[in-house]
């Protein structure tokens, strides 16, 4: 089969992901549509790796998923912190700072 | 390495102002005193200048030059020819009168607070606005001009923003929007015009790859610096925008009535006086030497605009309610012509343009001073608040007469001299433009006598009954400059002198030559 | 000797610096200081008078160079002082009348606290119009012309506090300012075309020049005559002038100052006489005016207003003369000097009628006043023969040349000329007559003031009665002194140069005409104010009387054209400049505004609207990119 | 070709372990970004086992000796001549020691030093239960008003950890601009933006905005980077490989020995056009560019303001740098498809950031928006692509950080009850009240505005001289425009301060320790220095203009 194909699914994930963010409200769904983004690079990654028949691609995803886990780390510990403070974790409710 | 005059001219204010902020608040008096000193030291030094300069030597003298920063190409290179001479020699005479007659400006603003000390901050910044004026009307680097050109924008902002005349028909409040708002629009005007001027000067880096103005005018000269004619045109245009709003010519001209309107007295001649014609100055120094050609493409357009301020400007002050306000058209009116004999092309024009900024930098200054302390006695600056002063304070009105006389240059005084020869210079070239301007003469009898006539004549209004005459101070800063009208219509020779010369250099740098008389008289 | 000169100008002038840095200290002896000033200028210039005398006469001519005034490339303006014949006839009359006038005025002025100031301006005056006489070049000339304006304008709005007073000295300055731009203009042309305006020169290679230029040059000189002489249409200011003190009239609007045009045409005869258009229209000037001021002075009731109507005519013969070239130069200078002296005794009478009457100057309130003022009475008398030109006295002289010279000029225009000059003869003897009768003669009409205080008609002090009887008998003596034997014109001659034109009628003729001429209109004033009653309120009046009381509606020509108009034009500019120009500053400046608070209000605070516009700021940035490719 | 070979190490996994061999650093070479994370790490040891009263102590100690310290081998090795004759790439491919790299990390690490010394800054805030606190919040983890946080400020604690995290920043950032490849690239902007984001979490007043801070930046960052990562990808699929040389060379169609494999992808213009795209506006996100600026006003505002002065300064100069890099090394045969893109981007960055500044009311806020308007500037001279755009750019970072630094540090004196008082309208009349620092913070102003004789003209000068050596004169004059707009509010600012009376319960102007003065004279001092005598800069920014490929 076509590696190509992957290439595009990647693409769909990026864009699903990316609309995910643009679209929902609640904090932590918003973060995962990020992470999904991430992970859609990943897969654009392994592929071209595949058919570069090169490694690197795959090693990188690898690092990708650690800055991944690290982003997840910082994220929650402030969105929670946000929850606890608003009881929301909606991302409209906090735009106190504007104009 | 001979002794730095000229920086030292410029330097001196610039440590008399950081001398006078530094004086603790208590000791007002003492700082305007000390301001008083270091601008009449300035004064001695500008007479040193005008006394060691050979009027027949080399184009620019007691030039200073040294490197600065390399990269960019600017060198810090002084150097004056006579018309620099003529118009630093102004600047430093027209400060100290300045200062004696803002003594008071600041006091209002006095809270006694310990931190808070405005009438330091006040000559301080006057002082400021004198470093950078002599500073620039000595730079031969274009770059040094322009740095000091803008810079001047800042000291001169906070003066009318912060000390303005606080007399106004709808009280104080109203007179703080009217200020804060001519401020900002004195400020946006000459910065837009600054910042176009950036970008020209940037061009002209571009092309000539440094900023001297002698090197880059000698390489136009024998041609090894070809511009392109476009470019060359844009680099004019944008230098002659930023002069335009500065000198300021039609339709350029709106924020000097507001800034002239409410800064006091003193800061209006400061304005129209002393900073304003570093435009005019600048116009005759760059735009003619760096762009001869431009500048004989924009001749036409630039002289209309010129005819065009003088006779609207005119007519603008005719109509005007406020006295101050008033002297401002005047003064767009007066700087229409100097622009006008500046582009005329004839040594006439030219050296009556100089001699124009020298004689309406005193005549303003005369007139103006004047009206101010009418103001401060009054409180208003509405002409219909006044009439028959002439009764009751006869020398103040003696003075403003004077000061008005000089102002529609009435021969025998200043002003005539220089009004005359830009006439005749611009009438030998263009005839008809010459014979308009001449209504300017007419017009400028009707507002100055109107404003004599309402204010000093007829029945004495009550509110101006109680006027007391000139005091001892207002006498001392009026005199002298009346005198000087008067030596100067009499005998302008010692300036003709200084300037004829760079006048001539000028012509030749545009390639022009006075147009020759029909016939030759027998002599 | 020729060093001297300066000196003319010199005592007046300080005179005038001390009088008026002074300060009050000096009022006590003001007045005097002023008065022995004049005189010495006087004494001075017939010294030097005397000395001329001493001379040939084609070698009178001297000059005195002081110091180079305005040296610019090809521009060279000296401060040169040149006395010939002319300036010295001048500078006697100048330094003359202006003593007595000086000395007239110590009791004219007596009761006015600032009559130093007066006596400091009236040597401001003297100082001026010598300049103005006794520059060798045209811009030294135009120095003390606008010198003698400023006096004017100084002393016709002496009294400040007069609204009246004030505007008619504005209003005398503008006029003049006018002329002034005449003046100027006529200098650039002299400039470009000679490279030059020193008498000298331009006077003598004026003939090289071609004659469009010069014409040119002339009309331009002819209007600033026009605004100074006071000749139509610059004439209007001079009624209003009237406002001044009466001295002021005397010596500014009367002898001297308004007769400086005459002298600027006769001084320029070699450009005149080079541009015959130029010399048609001064001569057309001069006609109109004389019979204008004529008309006008018919038709005043106010003493001195009819006075100055009849200077303008006076006037308006001299600049006929002067317009009709070598055959009037002479002429118009002989009657500009006899007309200096009886029409300033005139005025000093009118002046002292005044003095004795409260200052009024209702002529319908005078009347039978000859036995309360003998002097004045005789003198003003002597002065009525001498303008109406009774035989024997100055004006008969004079007046009589010039309109045998209108006749000479020849064909059609000669005829129209001098037909003018007759009528205006008649005229002049008509409203003079009308004058004497209503102010000497009749019954008494005056009447308290507003104040209520009955005027006690007296005789002036001598300090004022002395210059008039001096002034009377010049105007007695100095026409006949003048013409016999051609006095006057051999003085004059090598200066202006004469020519005898050869006149269609015979000067036999034109007395007889000029005689019977005044003789009828005497009679007819005699008829009309001799023998009735003079009403003490003016009638309605025919609607030339109405008219010319209004100066034949020149003021409201000025009003409606020139002050409304000016008005509006001011008015709508003020507007433009706030609006247009200054509005569409304000306007970039408010729309630069509105733009951040709209761009601003794209913050709305949400993290995802941010988001949006990153993802669409991605999408644009690639869409872009692929662009610039495919182009 | 060692890059090459850096990457093969994996591939060629199958050869006999006889062939392996060790990759080769230059630790002295990478001496500033080890001593920096090294100190992060301790850091994070001292949070774990020193008490807690003295661990502000030990941790200003440890931030500022490192800092120091790097910043010393920097100098060490540009005098070393690393920055000119002995540039070249080290860690086998992955970092480039060249002039701008140890230019910006020069900058970077004296921004830091900087930074640090506002963060250490405990006499702003009353000393509270007689501890002193500084400007970070008592213990993050704690709800804002909660009892739990009550008690921590009670207790005295402190959130010394902002130290560490301020130096795991910094040292993300020193890696930045000198990545030589893409994944280094992408790894440095999450070791630098992660950390940020937490510190912007950490007020210690006006808590709720700093958390909502955190959390946009947070998610704006992240969202961010994962198109930067898409970025990668699609170029690692153009090039076949994600080192710069590679890439440089398959651009410019220099490449050797095309491998079949690659064959329908390498090449492919549209993903290398869309990648760079990409990657360029996850560089423009933390520039601040418009469009990718709408974070910057809320972060700047809602942060603790040690932290904004911190992060806008040294943000911007790091991301700068890797911009740089990227364009100048990677894509400079691209030129002719970004040079109009960046056009665009410049000119709506100059004039957006300029006019919506007009209106801000809060200082802070006006600062951010003065800091787009700055990065359309920079732009501006990065788009010249020559030499004296390096250079000028270069310039400018280093002017503009310690002007920022400055002001936000004098933003920190002004207080009133609730803290800062950011709110324009209490800055009135705030020259009566205590001219000196009116008078400071004008400077810094006068120098955003770019008034001659201050460092910001001189930097503006340099970029917009390069732009129009450049050829792009449209630019320089859109950019004189704009910078008058921007000088409109920034004189309002002054006049604001000098000329408006004071009102009565207006802010007070708190002494600061020697730490934030010395933040504050540095800043000073270095405006105009660079403002009157900019020569010796300039010299070493020129020098350090070159690339190593």
């Amino acid at each position: 089969m076509n590696p190509v194909n992957y290439l595009y699914l990647s693409a769909l994930l990026f864009t699903i992901g990316a609309t995910g963010v643009l679209i929902r409200r609640n904090a932590i769904v918003l973060f995962m549509c990020i992470e999904l983004m991430l992970n859609a690079c990943n897969l654009a990654f392994v592929t071209f790796s595949r058919m570069h028949g090169s490694l690197d691609g795959q090693i990188i995803a690898f690092f990708t998923m650690v800055v991944a886990a690290a982003e997840v780390v910082v994220g929650l510990a402030i969105i929670v912190s946000l929850f606890r403070t608003r009881h929301s974790a909606s991302v409209d409710d906090a735009s106190l700072m504007k104009l | 390495m001979s002794f730095p005059l000229l920086t030292a001219t410029a330097v001196l204010p610039a440590v008399g102002a950081v001398a006078t902020a530094a004086v603790p608040a208590a000791r007002r008096t003492t700082a305007k005193w000390l301001a008083l000193l270091f601008s009449l030291a300035t004064l001695v030094l500008a007479a040193v200048i005008a006394v060691r300069f050979e009027p027949g030597g080399a184009r620019y003298q007691l030039a200073e030059s040294h490197a600065w920063i390399k990269d960019f190409g600017v060198r810090y290179e002084l150097g004056v020819d006579g018309i620099g001479v003529a118009l630093v020699a102004l600047t430093a005479l027209l400060i100290p009168f300045v200062i004696l007659a803002g003594w008071h400006d600041a006091d209002p603003l006095e809270t006694g607070s310990r931190r808070w000390r405005p009438t330091q901050g006040f000559f301080a910044l006057i002082l400021a606005v004198e470093a950078m004026v002599i500073l620039s009307f000595e730079a031969t680097d274009v770059f040094l001009f322009y740095i000091f050109f803008e810079a001047m924008l800042i000291p001169m902002y906070f003066l009318i923003g912060g000390f303005g005349d606080r007399a106004h028909e709808h009280g104080e409040q109203a007179a703080a929007t009217q200020r804060s708002y001519a401020a900002v629009k004195f400020l946006l005007y000459n910065l837009a015009g600054g910042l176009i001027m950036l970008a020209a000067v940037i061009g002209l880096y571009t092309q000539a790859g440094n900023f001297s103005l002698p090197e880059i005018a000698q390489a136009r000269a024998n041609g090894s610096l070809h511009l392109a004619t476009s470019t060359e045109r844009w680099l004019f245009l944008g230098f002659f925008f930023a002069f335009a709003v500065k000198a300021p010519l039609w339709p350029l001209h709106t924020w000097l009535p507001n800034a002239m309107g409410e800064a006091t007295a003193p800061v209006a001649v400061l304005i129209t006086a002393v900073v304003d014609k570093v435009g005019t100055f600048a116009m005759l120094r760059f735009c003619l030497q760096l762009f001869p050609e431009a500048s004989k493409w924009a001749t036409p357009a630039i002289l209309v605009l010129a005819l065009i301020s003088i006779l609207y400007g005119a007519l603008l002050a005719v109509g005007q309610r406020d006295i101050k306000r008033l002297v401002a058209y005047a003064s767009i009116s007066h700087f229409g012509f100097i622009i006008l004999g500046i582009f005329a092309m004839t040594s006439q024009g030219q050296s009556g343009a100089t001699l124009y900024m020298v004689n309406h930098g005193i005549s303003t200054a005369a007139l103006m001073l004047v009206a101010g302390f009418l103001i401060s006695r009054r409180g208003s600056r509405l002409i219909a608040d006044y009439g028959g002063v002439q009764k009751v304070a006869p020398v103040l009105a003696g003075t403003f007469l004077v000061g008005g006389l000089a102002t529609l240059s009435l021969p025998g005084l200043a002003p005539f001299v220089s009004e005359f020869l830009v006439l005749v210079g611009t009438f030998t070239r263009h005839p008809a433009i010459g014979i308009i301007a001449t209504f300017g003469i007419v017009l400028a009898a009707l507002y100055v006598l109107v404003l004599y006539q309402r204010t000093m004549t007829g029945p004495v209004k009550a509110e101006v009954a109680k006027m007391p005459d000139l005091r001892v101070r207002e006498l001392v800063v009026v005199a002298p400059l009346i005198a000087l009208l008067i030596f100067l219509g009499v005998y302008p020779k010692p300036v003709t002198d200084i300037v004829n010369p760079a006048v001539r250099q000028t012509m030749s740098d545009v390639h022009q030559t006075d147009p020759q008389p029909e016939v030759e008289a027998a002599k | 000797m020729e060093n001297l000169i300066a000196l003319l100008i010199a005592a007046p002038l300080l005179g005038a610096a001390v009088l008026l840095c002074g300060g009050r200290r000096l009022d006590a002896v003001g007045h005097w200081l002023g008065t022995f000033l004049a005189g010495a200028s006087f004494v001075l210039g017939a010294v030097l008078f005397t000395d001329m005398l001493g001379k040939a006469a084609d070698a009178r001519t001297v000059t005195q160079h002081l110091f180079s005034w305005i040296p610019v490339a090809g521009f060279q303006a000296d401060v040169t002082f040149r006395l010939d014949q002319l300036s010295m006839t001048f500078v006697l009359l100048i330094t003359g009348v202006g003593s007595l006038i000086h000395l007239y005025s110590i009791g004219y002025m007596e009761h006015d606290e600032r009559r130093r100031r007066f006596f400091g301006y009236l040597n401001l005056f003297l100082a001026a119009m010598l300049l103005l006489v006794l520059a060798d070049n045209y811009l030294l000339l135009y120095v003390g012309w606008e010198g003698v304006g400023l006096a004017s304008y100084l002393l016709i709005g002496f009294w400040q506090h007069k609204p009246s007073a004030a505007t008619a000295a504005k209003k005398a300055f503008l006029v003049n300012r006018v002329g002034d731009m005449g003046l100027s203009i006529a200098i650039m042309l002299m400039f470009t075309t000679f490279g030059t305006f020193a008498f000298g020169p331009v006077l003598d290679s004026a003939d090289k020049v071609g004659e469009g230029r010069l014409t040119a040059i002339g009309l331009m000189l002819l209007l600033a005559a026009c605004g100074k002489s006071a000749q139509v249409p610059l004439q209007s200011w001079l009624g209003d002038a009237m406002e001044g003190p009466t001295p002021v009239s005397a010596l500014i609007h009367a002898a001297t100052m308004v007769t400086a045009g005459v002298y600027l045409i006769v001084r320029s005869g070699a450009i005149f006489n080079a541009a015959p258009d130029a010399q048609l229209v001064v001569t057309v000037v001069g006609a109109v005016t004389l019979l204008f001021g004529a008309i006008v002075g018919c038709a005043k009731d106010d003493i001195k207003k009819a006075l100055a109507g009849s200077t303008m005519s006076q006037i308006g013969y001299m600049v006929l003369a002067a317009g009709l070239g070598p055959i009037g130069y002479v002429f118009a200078i002989m009657h500009l000097v006899t007309h200096g002296f009886f029409k300033a005794g005139l005025f000093l009478g009118a002046g002292s009628v005044m003095h004795g009457m409260n200052d009024e100057v209702d002529m319908r309130r005078y009347g039978g006043l000859r036995t309360y003022m003998p002097v004045t009475f005789v003198t003003f008398g002597l002065g009525y023969l001498a303008i109406v030109g009774f035989p024997g006295l100055s004006g008969f002289f004079s007046k009589d040349k010039i309109i045998e010279a209108a006749f000479a000029k020849g064909g059609t225009e000669g005829w129209i000329l001098g037909g003018a000059a007759l009528l205006g003869a008649a005229i002049t003897a008509y409203y003079m007559t009308r004058v004497m009768i209503m102010t000497f003669f009749g019954e008494k009409r005056w009447q308290p003031d507003e104040q209520g205080n009955e005027p006690h008609p007296h005789e002036s002090p001598g300090v004022m009665t002395i210059p008039m009887i001096v002034l009377a008998v010049g105007s007695v003596f100095a026409g006949g002194f003048f013409s016999l034997g051609d006095r006057f014109l051999h003085w004059l001659e090598p200066v202006t140069g004469h020519a005898e034109g050869n006149s269609p009628v015979s000067a036999m003729t034109v007395t007889a005409a000029t005689l019977v001429l005044l003789v009828v209109g005497a009679g007819i004033a005699y008829v009309q104010y001799g023998r009735r009653p003079v009403p003490a309120v003016a009638p309605r009046g025919s609607l030339l009387t109405r008219v010319a009381r209004r100066d034949l509606l020149q003021d409201d020509f000025n009003h409606v054209v020139l002050v409304r108009g000016g008005e509006h034009l001011t008015r709508s500019l003020v507007y433009v400049d706030h609006t247009l120009v200054d509005g569409v500053v304000n306007g970039t400046a408010a729309s630069v505004g509105g733009l951040s608070g709209r761009l601003r209000r794209l913050q709305n605070g949400f993290a995802r609207s941010y988001a949006v516009s990153m993802f669409g700021g991605a999408a644009v940035l690639v869409a872009l990119t692929l662009l610039m490719r495919a182009v | 070709m060692s890059t090459v070979a850096v990457h093969s190490l994996w591939t060629t996994a199958v050869d006999p372990i006889s062939k392996f061999q060790a990759p080769k650093i230059e630790y002295a070479q990478l001496s500033p970004t080890l001593i920096v994370i090294g100190a992060a790490l301790v850091g994070v040891l001292i949070e774990a086992f020193v008490p807690r009263k003295s661990r502000y102590h030990a941790q200003v100690f440890v931030s500022v000796v490192a800092l120091a310290a790097a910043f010393a081998a920097v100098v060490a090795l540009a005098s070393g001549g690393y920055g000119t004759t002995k540039a070249h790439i080290a860690a086998m491919g992955a970092l480039a020691v060249d002039g701008p790299a140890l230019f910006l990390q020069g900058t970077i690490l004296l921004a830091g030093l900087f930074g640090v010394f506002t963060f250490a800054e405990r006499r702003l805030d009353p000393a509270a239960h007689g501890n002193r606190v500084d400007s970070f919040a008592a213990q993050a983890a704690s709800v804002p008003g909660s009892d739990s946080e009550k008690a921590a400020v009670k207790a005295g604690f402190t959130t010394t950890e902002a130290f560490p995290l301020l130096l795991f920043a910094v040292g993300g950032m020193l890696v930045f601009p000198s990545a030589n490849d893409l994944l280094t690239l992408f790894v440095a902007l999450e070791v630098f933006s992660l950390p940020l984001y937490l510190l912007c979490a950490l007020a210690r007043r006006k808590r709720l905005m700093s958390q909502e801070a955190a959390v946009k930046y947070f998610l704006l960052g992240a969202f961010a980077s994962a198109f930067t990562l898409f970025g990668i990808a699609l170029l690692y699929g153009y090039a076949g490989s994600v080192s710069y040389a590679t890439i440089a060379q398959v651009v410019d169609g220099t490449v050797t020995n095309v491998d079949p494999a690659l064959a329908n992808t390498m090449g492919n213009d549209v993903l290398l056009l869309i990648g760079a795209a990409m990657i360029v506006m996850g560089l423009l996100f933390k520039v601040g560019a418009v469009p990718f600026h709408m974070w910057t006003p809320d972060v700047y505002q809602g942060a603790p303001t040690p932290v904004t002065g911190f992060m806008a300064a040294a943000t911007k100069v790091a991301a700068f740098g890797a911009l740089l890099r990227l364009l100048y090394v990677v894509l400079p045969g691209l030129r002719w498809d970004w040079r109009p893109v960046m056009w665009a981007v410049a000119i709506v960055t100059m004039l957006g950031g300029a006019i919506v500044a007009i209106t801000q009311t809060d200082i802070k806020r006006l600062l951010a928006y003065s800091s787009i308007a700055h990065a359309g500037f920079i732009l501006a001279g990065v788009i010249a692509t020559t030499r004296s755009g390096v250079s000028s750019v270069l310039f400018y970072l280093a002017a503009y950080s310690f002007v920022t630094i400055g002001a936000f540090a004098v933003v920190t004196l002004v207080r009133d009850a609730g803290g800062e008082a950011t709110h324009l309208s209490k800055w009135a009349g705030l020259g009566r009240r205590s001219p000196l620092v009116a008078a400071v913070f004008a400077v810094f102003l006068l120098a955003f505005a770019g008034i001659p004789l201050t460092s910001g003209f001189a930097g503006k000068f340099a970029v917009f001289k390069a732009a129009a050596e450049g050829g792009a004169i449209p630019l320089v004059v859109i950019g004189v425009i704009s910078s008058a707009v921007a000088a409109f509010f920034y004189i309002r600012v002054i006049v604001l301060m000098f000329f408006s009376e004071p009102n009565p319960e207006g802010p007070t102007v708190a002494v600061p320790s020697p730490l934030t003065l010395t933040a504050i004279g540095a800043g000073v001092a270095v405006t105009l220095v660079l403002g009157v005598a900019p020569q010796y800069f300039l010299n070493l920014a020129s020098q350090a203009s070159v690339f190593v490929r």
